[in-house]
């Protein structure tokens, strides 16, 4: 087993950039038994509001209860599908219209189990982590953001 | 005779921390977590027209649950990470 | 609508560099009603041969028929699911065990579309576009691939 | 009387081209994806043992097929990108 049973930190302070998401494909170029990587990217955008267009979410956590949901979630996906990598990384912190506010990244021989795992933790992430986004508008009010299943 | 400490931190987050104004509260002899909703509801009347969970120790109480000594009680709103 | 109804290359000569895929990513900051990203990456895998290991899958491909077909495909995916965006790249050449030899983007407003979509565009790849990978492994022979549906 | 020129381009791809040891044939006279097909079988026995599918110009077949007039065919294996 190349993954590690231990929590991981998720959170990053504000944005997720792409480079650092290059640098987490390129990590994975040494196991030479994946076949297909999956990713997912959530992204901020600048939606409508009563009165102005958002222009960043701010998020905030209940970290340590994340933090162990996270790695229930990841205990739960690793014995469902066979997967060589499983990564998860949220913004903590304002994160503006445009920029990567989540990054989940599954890997492993056969394509189909990478698009499923991936599939299914950002359906759990989204769904069971304490995670809260504020959406911040441009005319300096806020609303709270709601999920939803699309 | 001994008085027994029964006093627990509640924590909130997101829109309720907004609407109760405070991120942390220290409450004592609630030994339930329905106890304890009829006395935020009745405390701050705004939480009646929000919907929160409650966690106990990090974990989501699901349905009427004891709040044991000394726990780590955590008011959450909808999820709306992502 | 903010793609091209036009055929693109899809083609990339050699391995398909984690820069590029950071660019790819951050070229769609100014699009600010995407909300999320769907990747597939496929990955050379060391699998073992009579004889020894694959060290790296050259492909070919009838370009002309490629091209055409991918951009049959991209039409069909553009009128099923709502995306705001769509990218297809190939390697042809060869590409080294541990390396990117293909790389599907797509985003939408929603999580939902911009997955599913993916997924359907691999398949349809995979199936539909006449792209042949043979297998080069280091005793100097040589194995067409073949396509699995896992 | 003219001699109408019936040649068209045959294009090989992938294990076929490296059974047939071309990449390119032209043949002519042949007038439709099942008569090919028979004229390959004959010409390199080894194809009888390989799937292959037949595209004009650049769309595959589907059944017997009539080849027009200066075609280009190309004789497929079965697709491995990705």
């Amino acid at each position: 087993m190349e993954h590690k049973r231990t929590p991981k930190n998720i959170f990053v302070q504000g944005a997720i950039l792409p480079e650092k998401i290059a640098n987490s494909i390129a990590n994975h170029s040494s196991k030479t038994d994946i076949g297909g990587h999956s990713i997912f990217l959530g992204q901020v955008r600048a939606d409508q509001k009563e009165g102005g267009n958002v222009r960043a979410i701010e998020y905030t956590a209940y970290e340590e209860m994340a933090l162990e949901k996270a790695f229930e979630i990841r205990e739960d996906i690793f014995t469902k599908y066979p997967l060589t990598c499983m990564h998860i990384y949220h913004s903590l912190g304002e994160v503006k219209t445009g920029e990567i506010c989540l990054f989940v990244f599954t890997s492993s021989k056969h394509r189909k189990a990478a698009m499923d795992a991936c599939e299914e933790l950002v359906e759990r992430i989204k769904k069971e982590l304490p995670v809260w986004g504020k959406e911040l508008v441009d005319n300096d009010t806020s609303v709270w953001k709601e999920n939803t299943n699309v | 005779m001994e008085k027994i400490n029964t006093s627990f931190k509640v924590i909130a987050f997101g829109m309720i921390a907004e609407k109760i104004k405070t991120k942390e509260l220290v409450l004592e002899g609630i030994p339930n977590t329905d106890v304890l909703t009829g006395y935020l509801h009745q405390q701050y009347p705004e939480l009646q027209h929000l919907k929160f969970s409650i966690a106990i120790n990090k974990k989501q109480a699901v349905g009427n649950t004891m709040i044991p000594l000394g726990a780590e009680v955590a008011l959450l709103p909808p999820f709306s990470g992502g």
